[in-house]
């Protein structure tokens, strides 16, 4: 019953997908790729990727969309020109769409317990992580130790293109001609959103703070809590004006939490080398292995929930005030 | 008891369904943008109501009550203020009420 | 049970993706984003019963305290966009 | 059911050549990068069919529950590249900020026609 869900999900988002590349209005298109992605998170959901769902939730219900709808406004709202060779375009993707689903029918079995995906490194994972982190959430087991080399180049990531947004929008001529105490008053006027927003912000942020450190214990962790925390400081901005967010958290210590995430976490994979064990091994953190472990996983999703807080904060701030 | 609990919250979660099934329906057959609205975020509130309840009944006293009564009050307060801010945005932009609909995508512009 | 509340979301989804698609004015389309963000706090919150996992209600609260931010965000366009309007009138389109 | 599952993989095909579609035959740069987000969400629902097994739950541990767990690394793949995908999103936003500055255009062709002037 619940694959028939998740079918009909797929054909929603399949359809929504379909109407964001014929609509020539961005703002529309915008609109649908949040449609779009709440079908994802639902996705998500039910093929059992609580993590994954929550992270697209995080990412996708509020952040996406801001980002999007103001780099709408500092360009413009509408496609201008028609799309170029669209037979042949089609042509080329039909043709391989159709390459692609005949190639669907030698994949294993959709939700075979002995496809090779299956039996690789998942069922160790599984068997281990008891016995060596001792944690019941196993996604962020593997995220933060098993595979913590994978995310911290994920991390530099994030960090580098925080850091070329920074570079493209942070310097030169803004492009905006608006009067300015306009431009800083936000939504100051809206009073019944400002009153709400108040009410929320503070649950916002203590939510983004249980799910970083209740990362060991359900879904949650460093990537989802950065984003939520992110989500609550641009509520801010957005009802108070920008202004009064960069009097809150300046730029400066924007800056240095964008550069404190990666160096904690390399902190941490250093400290394993000083202490004798390898780059990133947590185990000797502490004079118990499963204590270091947990400590270890602890402090890098810490690095990681700073990182992309200050990133995704970056950014919109450089996309702010290119407005002005 | 627990059955007469398991029949009201069954009572609910039927109720809350039907609900938001009319808000779709409702959302999709009305008229024009404000009739729309109301069809949609009366029903929302409703319909949210009426199922996190019946929820709540079949989960007994356990922390995921406490986090339903969390998700229900946060719902109560965000959607609504949703709806206004919406509302408010379209009529200063100079949708009109009670007009036969046929604004282009772009209405409220020059 | 589950199941009934869960068709009758779904099928309400559906029906909102039709009005975010046919429009025809922006405001059907954020009203349309709007109940389906609802829908889906729903949705999440009665399949986590429905999986037995009731501890994943965290991801329905996430969706119930962002949701929020989206229209604001949407608001916010506006309002630039008409200020930009009255500022040069003289402006392209 | 056989063919229910497949129709997981046959919707990730057509999503990735709707996305495809999108970054190949339209001139607007957002649209690109809006068509590209397409992309990179049907690699994610891929990779998590990819992990689902059969009556299995979440992998994260508790008292109640079964005791058969999904995939959790193509979860933990894309809990992360969900992420760096938002913030490579928003440098290409970036880039087509810059260009909208430079060429007072956000269409591929227009910006080719003034280069070639």
């Amino acid at each position: 019953m619940i694959v028939i869900f998740g079918v009909f999900l797929l054909t929603l988002l399949v359809i929504t997908a379909i109407a964001i590349v014929r609509t020539e209005n961005l703002f529309v298109a915008v609109m649908l790729q949040g449609i779009a992605s709440l079908f994802i998170a639902g996705n998500f959901f039910l093929l059992d990727a609580a993590d994954v769902a929550l992270t697209e939730a995080a990412i996708g219900a509020g952040i996406s969309t801001v980002l999007f709808l103001s780099a709408l406004a500092l360009t413009s709202e509408r496609e201008r020109s028609k799309s170029s060779n669209k037979m042949l375009s089609f042509t080329v993707v039909a043709v391989a769409a159709l390459v692609l689903i005949y190639a669907t029918f030698d994949k294993p079995r959709f939700g075979d317990p002995n496809a090779p995906v299956q039996t690789h490194v998942a069922p160790w994972y599984l068997e281990k992580t008891p016995e060596y982190i001792d944690i019941p959430n196993v996604v962020t087991a593997v995220l933060g130790s098993y595979r913590g080399y994978d995310t911290l180049g994920e991390v530099l990531v994030v960090f580098t293109a925080g850091i070329g947004v920074l570079f493209l929008l942070g310097s030169g001529a803004p492009l905006g001609s608006l009067p300015q105490e306009k431009i800083n008053e936000g939504l100051r006027h809206h009073l019944i959103p400002r009153v709400v927003g108040r009410v929320l912000i503070p649950f916002i942020l203590l939510f983004g703070l249980y799910v970083q450190f209740h990362g060991e214990y359900g879904p949650g962790g460093g990537f989802q809590a950065g984003a939520i925390i992110a989500a609550a400081i641009i509520l801010f901005a957005l009802l108070e004006g920008e202004q009064r967010a960069l009097s809150v958290i300046p730029a400066r210590v924007l800056l240095g939490l964008v550069a404190f995430g990666p160096l904690l976490y390399l902190a941490v994979g250093i400290a394993g080398i000083v202490l004798g064990g390898n780059f990133l091994d947590y185990s000797v953190l502490s004079s118990d292995s499963v204590t270091g472990q947990q400590l270890g996983i602890l402090l890098i999703e810490a690095g990681v929930g700073i990182t992309v807080t200050g990133v995704l904060l970056s950014i919109f701030h450089a996309f702010a005030a290119r407005g002005r | 008891m627990s059955m007469l609990l398991d029949i009201l919250s069954w009572v609910l979660l039927t109720l809350g369904g039907l609900s938001i099934l009319i808000g779709g329906i409702g959302a999709l057959r009305m008229p024009d943008l404000y009739t729309r609205m109301h069809a949609a975020s009366v029903t929302d509130s409703m319909g949210a109501i009426l199922v996190l309840v019946g929820i709540m009944l079949q989960a007994g006293l356990t922390l995921a009550t406490i986090k339903l009564i969390a998700i229900l009050l946060f719902l109560l307060i965000s959607s609504p203020t949703s709806s206004n801010t919406l509302a408010s945005a379209a009529l200063l932009a100079g949708t009109r009420p009670f007009e036969e609909a046929h604004q282009s995508d772009d209405e409220g512009k020059e | 049970m589950y199941y009934a509340v869960t068709i009758a979301t779904l099928v309400t989804m559906g029906l909102a993706l039709i009005r975010a698609i046919l429009g025809p004015s922006v405001y059907d389309r954020v009203l349309a984003v709007n109940m389906i963000g609802t829908k889906t706090v729903l949705l999440l919150s009665v399949i986590a019963f429905l999986y037995g996992r009731p501890d994943f209600l965290d991801l329905a609260l996430a969706y119930a305290l962002i949701n929020f931010i989206g229209v604001l965000a949407v608001l916010e366009f506006f309002r630039n966009r008409a200020l930009r309007r009255s500022t040069e009138p003289d402006r392209e389109t | 059911m056989e063919i229910l599952g497949l129709y997981y993989y046959w919707v990730f095909a057509i999503l990735l050549m709707v996305g495809l579609y999108a970054v190949i035959a339209k001139r607007n740069l957002v649209k690109k990068l809006i068509g590209l987000t397409l992309f990179q969400s049907a690699v994610f629902l891929l990779y998590i069919t990819m992990g689902k097994v059969d009556d299995g739950t979440a992998p994260i541990f508790s008292v109640t529950g079964s005791n058969i767990f999904s995939n959790p690394l193509p979860q933990v793949l894309i809990l992360t590249a969900i992420v760096v995908g938002i913030s490579t999103t928003a440098l290409g936003l970036g880039i087509v900020v810059r260009l909208k500055e430079e060429y007072g255009t956000i269409e591929e062709n227009e910006i080719q026609e003034i280069d070639e002037r």
